[in-house]
């Protein structure tokens, strides 16, 4: 069975809302409210995602394997590197001293934290990702996108409650 | 007063004029982006000069062997503070003015970073051997020494700048999407498509953008701290008197946050008039920003007092003798220019007239400014000239001309890459404003029927 | 969320690979050969004739015998045109090879002869000949092919030296922290100094 | 590797200096005999600058000449310091001046040593405060917070500046140690090259150094044998013995005997409350009060 | 050190430029280039010769008058620093400021490396043949010699000459010499130059000799003063009190610093003797009565120097035997200078210090070479001759007076009134300028020649009676251009143009000293039968050479008959400050200007580099408005100079001073036009007795140019201040600690 994609504009929260909540009540065969629905919209807007479903994030979870591999990986690197070779005194104090050592685990604890945390923000949102189907501008200017995909038999309910809520435009492709 | 932000101004309205300013600012844009091209040659000239003949032509002397490039790499640093207490701090607190203005001061961020890290170069005696101090596995088998303060610095600066450059793409990712949207040729269209990733705002993409968002600002803002108080550390590691200060690293923290406001001042005014943002970098904005650099003033006076007064009431006579040469000795013009400029003309912006006068703002931010930068100087050299060891005590040296067009070429290079940046990237950001003028219209929908509604907002 | 795991093991893997490697790279304790240009000198000095193995024709010759300094003095030296001619002038056989008349004529001349340095150290570098020698050519009693040949390859099958190992810092180093037996008697072991103030001048 | 040596050798990189142990951290493989330290007597002093000379002909010094001088860009790494009597009304003059000889007092706990970046300056297992030239990249950190401002920059290339060593003077440069070029840090190494020298014949005649081997050109020059220079781990030399006999301690801060009033000993260290440990003990210069 | 003559000096070659490219390129080069340096070996090499090991040779030094032994420091072929010779009796192994700055005198780059015939570089035969042209038209009369102090063969060999000449006009000259002591000395101890023992004196009063300084034989006398500061010698720690009125080296480390009115030093040695016999020391009755009206009131008003301390002072001298007394430049600079230097002598009899710590010295057994010093009042004898035209052919060696005489005796005016004048000279300096032909020298590390100290110091536990000693002069390396000579080369070659048989188995002056001394070889101390090549190789190696001098003898008595001290001459209400010319360690009489050491070398007192100043007390400065740093010009009957004024506590109120030595117009890069040249403004006036010029006998005025520089010096802003910190440069007072046990 070939799939279809249909996305509608809306002009604002409200509507998007109403179609949303009616599509994921909705019982359409060919068509699953939790997965083959994204709402797109100009700004983040938190509303969108209860309407949409309480989706988990794991965003977080990378943030603390950065944060901790990057200041433990500091701590051994700069103590290992101290004691190399050439491990030689200076101003009298030990070879592998603690608080610049400390300072350094601190500012590298950052560094893993970020960086792991975007790529974390990366892989989790899919991107860099290929142009969507149906891609409209005017989801990053000031409309709100309904995008769904579902069997071709759904397609005319589908469009039947995107228009019913005053849809501004339609779209229809043909899936891949 | 003048208007705030109009509610009901069209979203497309907003891309429109804000990517208007990605073609067509003020003729003025033109005319600065030239002069910060000449000032930067200078500078190029003098590193050019100084890196041909040695460090002797800046005039640096033993000991006095720090001077502006130390002082200006202070500054530079203090200067990046503000886009993260803008973006980061004043994001953590639901403050929504902060919206259209955080987007600069980002940038303000990295930029200033990149300047104050040109100055770790130009400082150098051999420039040429800087990969000695980075730590990667060499076939000298030597690594840096990782004691050093400096070390510090120079990882600190890094993750900060990395950090805050990512923080900056990161935020800007929605925005350049808008920019692949509406831009259709040229170069652009491919650096924007690029670099949007294949953003399109879906649901899972502002889920996770949202979170990210928020975790990165929460690294900054002790990132933020950190960065600073290492610098102070520098000195404050130190033994010598007048920099041996506990109080060293919130001071300069205070000072960085100080220098950063008033720098948004003086940018919030240069680009709301060169890129015609009157109406989104609005009076009232400017009101707040005011108020928050006067209570920031105010901090950085009483760390002031503090650390004079604990070099007064401590027994270090050494100390004791900067602090006094300070006031009265060669650097004293300086010195009292320095208090002058940061602790009295703050209260210009006490007066409530004045607060949303751009004119008056402007000097009084380029006022705060120069004290500031007046202040990292008085860190640097009065204690090499005054300290621990009368007989090496040097009351007689000065910068040299290539040290000034050093520090001068700085403000050129920031100033070039600022405004390239301001020109290529939209200086404000599409999609916050859009969200600030959403949830006030909302709020004031709901206030209007009559309903409570608690709204955390900064003021 | 399988590949979230997965991709959490993969990270964790590359982390600590890579600062493992980053904080414990000792380059091996080998000396590869790093062959250096060849170059040329006033006289072909054969090498391989003076020095090299009976069997290949060598003399047999110790480094030490005209390199006489290197037990003595940091440099190694190279020997005077006058010891040269001390063998020379009482070997008929190849007083004609054009090599020995160039020799002749540097002598009769009494002209130095510019010969071109080949295992050339940095200006900042101390290297001792002499400390080395000691060590291990009279303390510990290797063969002086070993001793010299460390540093300066198997010279002893060249025309002309040529240089063979890479004289890098890491390379000095390397030997430097392997602990060599303090004297072939003893089963004590000691390794070089590392104070940069050894070897920087 | 290092990771391996760090595990194993935990507690000896934990170790601080100098007041837990003898010097080196890798004092098993070098049991710390040799620790270079010196005696300058200001009472035999007598401010002549020969010691001053002497390092220039020494240590390669560059002749700046009088408009870097005057710039303060002068390179004497051992400076000859002149102080008068101080009193209300100004100097005085009646007891004529105090000299003062200052280089690089080799700290123990050096204030220089943590702060350069790249590690260009260290502490040796002799006891020196090492400055390698072609590692140092030109910070200046370390002038920064030397108490004592004995640490002389290149602020220009003398090598290649005109007149400071025009051919032939170039043929005096003594070539045990680099001329160094611009933007590197220098300063006394207590003659190095000397103590190298010293160490090298020795150790080839399976022997300890010994008092008297090795001269610092400044010592070796002083008219007034004002400078002491030896080891201090070795209790027949004489510096040691002066050490000894002045109740100076190297691991000291304060020195017990100024905790009693009245001591009658002269031997002190500058700058000691900052604890940077140095290696060069003064004697205070006596003047007679009968006159 | 045992190589033929051959062989060493084929080793002086210098060893490829290897070396050199080694030193040079310090910190940049961090690539491995083979194959890009060339090292060079030598053709033969003596075993003793181990490249990358340096070898000693002994020479002496040439920088001053002291005659010092050095150890030239030399590696592969180059010498790179002098060392003292640890068997010197003089310098024991130690060496000054100004001797190490040898080196620069040799490789100076402004060194003359041809012969300038009026300007021209000719060739050797060229030059030589234009002084025997000349040479042949005049009488020997008619022909100058002027030189600085000679001795050794180098002397003989110019007595030799001069007498081939048949001229008796040698005139010896040094700008700064010790000239009016000699007289004194002889006339009170019976010789010129006795030995004084510091080092056995517990207390040292100096009238203004600065003998840790300029003063005769600085470094022997620097070391003997290390040991009579020494706590633990059976003395116990000496007192040094210095009486000047310009602040020395000397007078900054005594105890006791009297900064005494210019000129009456002599005054205040008799008021200390008036005083010695109020305190019960016997006086001889003529003494007595020559010190009766000078008494401690009466000299106090008149020196400036409160009673007490003159009553303290005795105190001390009696309390304290022995005692050494000494009388140097700054009392004798005057028209009564040796009579301000006898009647400091005299208070050495009176405590009974002669032959204790002024000892007899003996002189060399060989008369021609033993040294002959100079003075200025053979200048003013030359400059009379040149005035009144009677010298045509002027040689001049080893003297400046072009520079050092002062301009109103307008010595170069008449220099150049002589036809021809040849300057024997390593810099064209102002005396080489106003040559007609200029003689390039050797410097002293490449040329061959003996030297007699005129101070003998003797070595522990020789017989010190009749200790003498000559030293040697030996290359150091080879020579830097070969177109310079060594001067007695040029004195054979001019002796050959005379007496070309008597010296013509002499090749050069090598050979003539190498046969002189074999030929004395006994003398020398050798025995007749020792190898000539080994005892010549081991005589060099030593580079000292004791010899059995010929005793003297102390004179135990003085009488105060020879003793009439005229008054200080006045000041002039025009002129109303007394000049000092001031004599630097490091700087002298100007002829190591060029040396660039010596002038970034500070001045110890002021630390004031690369150029003269002018120092004035702060409170005449004040009374003048005159600042630090500000011109002022130095003006006095005979011209005037342009200085920076430095306030400076250690000097009379009364008096300004100006270092010597500066002021060049010639010499070279680093000593021409840094600072003024105080010579030019001396007054002529002259001690009465030797006609010395009175160097201290000018009367200037000062006054501001308007112009203010900023001191190029070392010390700070604080000036000498030690800022309140507790523990940099103490002090401690003698009685608060415990030296007799230290170590």
């Amino acid at each position: 069975m070939s799939q279809r994609y249909l996305l509608a504009l809306y002009n604002n929260f409200d509507e998007a809302e109403a179609v949303v909540k009616e599509l994921r009540t909705a019982d359409i065969k060919g068509f699953n409210a939790a997965n083959d629905m994204v709402v797109k919209s100009p700004i983040e807007h938190p509303e969108v995602e209860e309407f949409i479903g309480n989706k988990p994030v794991y965003v977080q979870w990378f943030t603390l394997l950065g944060a901790s591999l990057g200041g433990f990986l500091a701590f051994w690197l700069i103590s290992g590197s101290q004691a190399n070779f050439y491990a030689q005194m200076k101003g009298g104090k030990p070879i592998v001293p603690f608080p610049p050592n400390f300072v350094l685990t601190y500012e590298m604890f950052i560094l893993g934290g970020v960086y792991i945390t975007v790529l974390g923000f990366l892989i989790l949102s899919g991107l860099p990702a290929r142009r969507s189907p149906l891609y409209s501008a005017k989801v990053s200017e000031d409309q709100i996108g309904v995008l769904v995909k579902g069997d071709e038999g759904s397609v005319p309910k589908l469009r039947e409650i995107f228009t019913k809520h005053k849809a501004l435009e339609i779209q229809e492709e043909a899936g891949r | 007063m003048g208007k705030d932000i109009r509610e009901d101004i069209a979203w497309a309205q907003i891309n429109k004029d804000v990517l208007k300013s990605l073609e067509s600012p003020r003729k003025a844009y033109w005319v600065i982006l030239l002069v910060a091209l000449l000032v930067f040659g200078v500078g190029v000239g003098c590193e050019v000069y100084q890196y041909n003949m040695g460090m002797g032509v800046a005039n640096l002397d033993n000991p006095h062997v720090w001077g502006l490039y130390i002082a200006s790499f202070i500054f530079w640093i203090g200067m990046s503070h503000s886009g993260t207490l803008l973006s980061a701090i004043l994001h953590l607190m639901h403050a929504d003015w902060r919206k259209p203005i955080y987007r600069f001061a980002e940038a303000m961020t990295t930029f200033s970073l990149l300047t104050a890290a040109l100055f770790v170069a130009v400082h150098l005696g051999r420039v040429w051997q800087i990969y000695y101090a980075l730590p990667y596995p060499n076939e000298r088998w030597a690594w840096p020494n990782f004691q050093s303060p400096l070390l510090w610095d120079a990882m600190a600066v890094f993750t900060y700048l990395s950090s805050s450059m990512i923080f900056l793409y990161v935020g800007m990712i929605p925005d350049l999407a808008i920019c692949r949207d509406n831009i259709h040729q040229g170069w652009r269209k491919k650096v924007y498509t690029i670099l949007a990733l294949g953003w399109e705002g879906t649901d899972r993409q502002w889920r996770n953008f949202r979170m990210t968002y928020l975790t990165v600002a929460c690294f900054l803002i002790p990132l933020a701290v950190s960065v600073h108080s290492i610098v102070a550390g520098d000195f404050a590691m130190s033994q010598q008197p007048g920099w041996h200060v506990t109080s060293f690293p919130p001071y300069f923290v205070a000072g960085a946050l100080y220098s950063g406001c008033a720098a948004i001042i003086s940018l919030f005014v240069i680009l709301r008039y060169v890129f015609r943002f009157e109406e989104y970098m609005t009076l009232p904005i400017l009101k707040k920003i005011v108020r928050l650099t006067f209570a920031i003033a105010m901090v950085w006076t009483y760390l002031n007092c503090i650390e004079f007064a604990s070099v007064w009431y401590s027994h270090d006579e050494a100390a004791k003798g900067v602090l006094i040469q300070k006031a009265i000795g060669p650097y004293a013009p300086f010195w009292w220019a320095m208090i002058f400029c940061g602790s009295v003309v703050p209260f210009a912006m006490m007066v409530k007239k004045w607060q949303t006068n751009i004119p008056i703002m402007f000097a009084v931010s380029l006022l705060l400014n120069l004290g500031m930068f007046l202040e990292r100087w008085m860190i640097v050299s009065p204690t090499f000239s005054h300290g621990i060891y009368p007989w090496t005590f040097d009351h007689d040296q000065w910068p040299s001309m290539v040290q000034w067009g050093m520090v001068f070429g700085s403000f050129g290079w920031f100033t070039l890459l600022f405004l390239v940046f301001c020109k290529v990237f939209p200086s404000v950001s599409m999609y916050e404003v859009k969200e600030m003028v959403y949830h006030r219209s909302l709020q004031s929908k709901k206030e209007a029927a009559g309903e409570e509604l608690a709204v955390k907002g900064a003021n | 969320m399988q590949h979230i795991l997965r991709l959490f093991i993969l990270l964790v893997g590359l982390f600590a690979g890579v600062g493992s490697y980053a904080a414990d790279a000792a380059p091996k304790l080998t000396t590869p050969d790093d062959l250096g240009p060849q170059i040329e000198q006033p006289i072909e000095f054969p090498h391989f004739r003076h020095a090299g193995d009976a069997k290949d024709g060598g003399m047999q010759i110790n480094c030490m015998y005209c390199h006489t300094y290197a037990r003595r003095s940091m440099v190694a030296g190279i020997p005077p045109v006058q010891k040269c001619i001390g063998c020379h002038q009482s070997i008929e056989s190849v007083r004609d090879k054009p090599r020995i008349k160039k020799l002749f004529e540097y002598w009769e001349a009494k002209k130095p002869i510019p010969w071109k340095k080949v295992h050339d150290l940095p200006d900042f570098v101390r290297f001792n000949h002499e400390r080395h020698i000691q060590r291990f050519y009279f303390q510990q009693d290797r063969p002086y092919q070993e001793v010299c040949g460390y540093c300066h390859g198997d010279v002893k099958k060249m025309t002309v030296a040529r240089r063979q190992k890479p004289l890098t810092m890491g390379w000095c180093a390397s030997c430097h922290m392997k602990d060599h037996p303090i004297s072939a008697h003893s089963t004590k072991t000691g390794h070089g100094p590392n104070d940069c103030f050894t070897c920087h001048k | 590797m290092s990771v391996s040596n760090l595990l194993e050798n935990w507690s000896k990189f934990r170790h601080t200096h100098p007041v837990e142990d003898k010097g080196h951290p890798d004092w098993e493989a070098y049991p710390s005999d040799i620790k270079w330290a010196m005696a300058i007597d200001l009472d035999a002093c007598t401010g002549c600058n020969a010691c001053s000379v002497a390092c220039y002909a020494e240590n390669n010094l560059p002749v700046v000449g009088k408009e870097k001088y005057s710039h303060g860009q002068a390179m004497h790494w051992m400076r000859i310091e002149r102080y008068w009597d101080e009193s209300e009304s100004g100097f005085e003059v009646d007891q004529g001046a105090r000299f003062l000889p200052m280089m690089c007092q080799q700290c123990e706990a050096a204030p220089c040593e943590t702060v350069c970046p790249v590690g260009a300056t260290n502490h040796t297992e002799d006891g020196l405060n090492s400055q390698i030239y072609n590692r140092c990249i030109g910070s200046r950190y370390c002038s920064a917070n030397c108490p004592y401002k004995v640490r002389y920059f290149n602020w220009y290339d003398y090598p290649t500046t005109k007149d400071v060593w025009p051919s032939p003077m170039n043929e005096q440069l003594n070539p045990d140690l680099s001329v160094r070029s611009k933007g590197v840090m220098e300063k006394c190494t207590f003659c190095k090259q000397r103590t190298y020298v010293a160490r090298n014949n020795a150790k080839t005649e399976g022997r300890p150094v010994q008092d008297g081997d090795v001269q610092t050109a400044c010592q070796e020059a002083c008219p007034a044998g004002a400078i002491t220079f030896g080891n201090l781990y070795d209790p027949e030399s004489k510096v040691a013995q002066k050490w000894q006999h002045q109740q100076v301690e190297l691991t000291k801060e304060k020195q017990d005997k100024d905790k009693t009033e009245g001591n009658r000993l002269r031997g002190y260290r500058i700058l000691e409350e900052l604890r940077p440990y140095p290696s060069v003990m003064y004697l205070e210069r006596v003047r007679e009060s009968a006159v | 050190m045992k190589e033929n003559d051959f062989n060493r000096r084929d080793f002086l070659k210098v060893l490829g430029w290897g070396g050199t490219a080694v030193a040079l390129s310090g910190c940049g080069n961090t690539s491995i280039q083979d194959g890009q340096e060339i090292v060079t070996s030598y053709v033969t090499l003596p075993s003793y010769v181990i490249p990358s090991i340096a070898n000693y040779f002994n020479s002496t030094c040439a920088q001053c008058d002291a005659g010092c032994n050095i150890m030239g420091r030399v590696r592969e072929g180059r010498v790179l620093k002098a060392e003292g010779n640890p068997n010197s009796p003089i310098n024991r192994g130690k060496m000054c400021g100004l001797g190490q700055s040898g080196v620069q005198a040799h490789y100076n780059p402004d060194r003359i490396r041809q012969p300038l015939l009026k300007g021209q570089a000719v060739t050797w035969e060229a030059a030589l043949g234009a002084i025997n042209d000349k040479l042949n038209g005049v009488k020997g009369e008619q022909v100058a010699f002027l030189t600085g102090g000679m001795s050794g063969h180098v002397q003989a060999l110019f007595g030799n000459y001069m007498d081939a000449l048949g001229s008796k006009n040698h005139f010896s000259y040094e700008a700064i010499s010790p000239a009016v002591l000699r007289v004194a000395n002889k006339k009170a101890y019976g010789m010129a130059m006795p030995r004084y023992r510091i080092d056995k004196a517990r207390v040292v009063v100096s009238f203004g000799a600065d003998f840790l300084g300029a003063w005769v034989s600085p470094v022997n006398f620097a070391q003997q003063y290390a040991q009579f500061r020494k706590g633990t010698r059976p003395e116990g720690r000496g007192v040094l009190v210095q009486v000047e009125p310009k602040m020395t080296l000397t007078g900054a480390n005594a105890d006791s610093w009297i900064g005494i009115r210019p000129g009456t030093e002599g005054m205040l040695a008799l008021g200390v003797i008036n005083a010695l016999g109020s305190a019960g020391i016997k006086l001889p009755a003529d003494i007595a009565a020559a010190v009766k009206d000078y008494t401690p009131e009466r000299v106090g008003v008149n020196t400036g120097v409160p009673f007490e301390r003159i009553n303290k002072l005795a105190t001390l001298l009696k309390e304290r035997s022995p005692s050494l007394v000494l009388a140097g430049d700054a009392a004798e600079g005057y028209v009564n200078g040796s009579q301000n230097a006898l009647a400091i002598a005299m208070l050495n009899h009176v405590l009974g210090n002669v032959g204790k710590t002024v000892e007899a010295a003996a002189s060399v057994p060989f008369p021609q070479i033993a040294p002959t010093v100079g003075s200025r009042s053979s200048l003013n004898k030359l400059n009379d001759g040149l005035a009144a035209g009677k010298y045509k052919v002027v040689f001049s060696y080893g003297a400046n007076p072009v520079f050092s005489a002062p301009a109103a005796m307008k010595f170069k005016d008449n220099f150049v009134k002589a036809d021809f004048k040849v300057a024997f000279a390593q810099y064209l300096d102002e005396t080489a300028q106003a040559a007609d032909l200029v003689l390039p020298l050797d410097s002293a590390m490449e040329d061959w020649g003996t030297v007699v100290p005129e101070y003998m110091a003797a070595p522990e536990g020789s017989d010190a009676d009749t200790y003498a000693q000559m030293s040697f002069r030996q290359p150091l390396m080879q020579k830097l251009y070969p177109d310079t000579r060594g001067v007695g080369d040029i004195l054979l070659a001019l002796l050959k143009q005379r007496k070309a048989d008597e010296y013509k188995d002499f090749e050069d002056f090598y050979s003539y000293l190498h046969n002189a001394v074999l030929k004395n070889k006994v003398a020398l101390g050798g025995k007749t039968t020792d190898d000539d090549d080994i005892f010549w190789d081991e005589t060099l190696s030593k580079g000292i050479v004791p010899l059995k001098g010929v005793a003297g003898s102390v004179s135990a008595k003085m009488s105060a008959a020879d003793l009439k001290l005229s008054p200080a001459t006045g000041t002039d209400t025009n002129y109303p400050l007394r000049l000092i010319p001031a004599v630097s360690a490091s700087m002298r009489d100007g002829r190591n200007a060029n040396e660039p050491w010596l002038q970034e070398s500070p001045d110890p007192l002021t630390t004031v580099v690369w150029d003269s100043w002018v120092e004035i007390h702060p409170k005449t400065a004040a009374k003048l408005g005159i600042a630090e740093g500000d011109i002022v010009e130095v003006a006095s009957k005979s011209g005037s100079i342009k200085s920076q004024a430095y306030l400076f506590p250690g000097i009379h109120p009364d008096a300004v001073s100006v270092p010597v030595g500066y002021g060049h117009e010639g010499m070279g890069r680093y000593a021409k036009g840094v600072g003024a040249n105080v010579f030019s403004i001396l007054d002529p006036v002259f001690e009465q007795e030797t006609g010395e010029l009175a160097l201290n006998e000018t009367n200037v005025k000062i006054s501001k140019t308007g112009q203010r520089v900023i001191i190029v010096k070392e010390e700070g802003p604080l000036g000498g201040s030690q800022d309140g910190r507790p523990k940099i440069a103490v002090q401690v007072q003698a009685d608060k600690v415990d030296l007799s046990k230290e170590v």
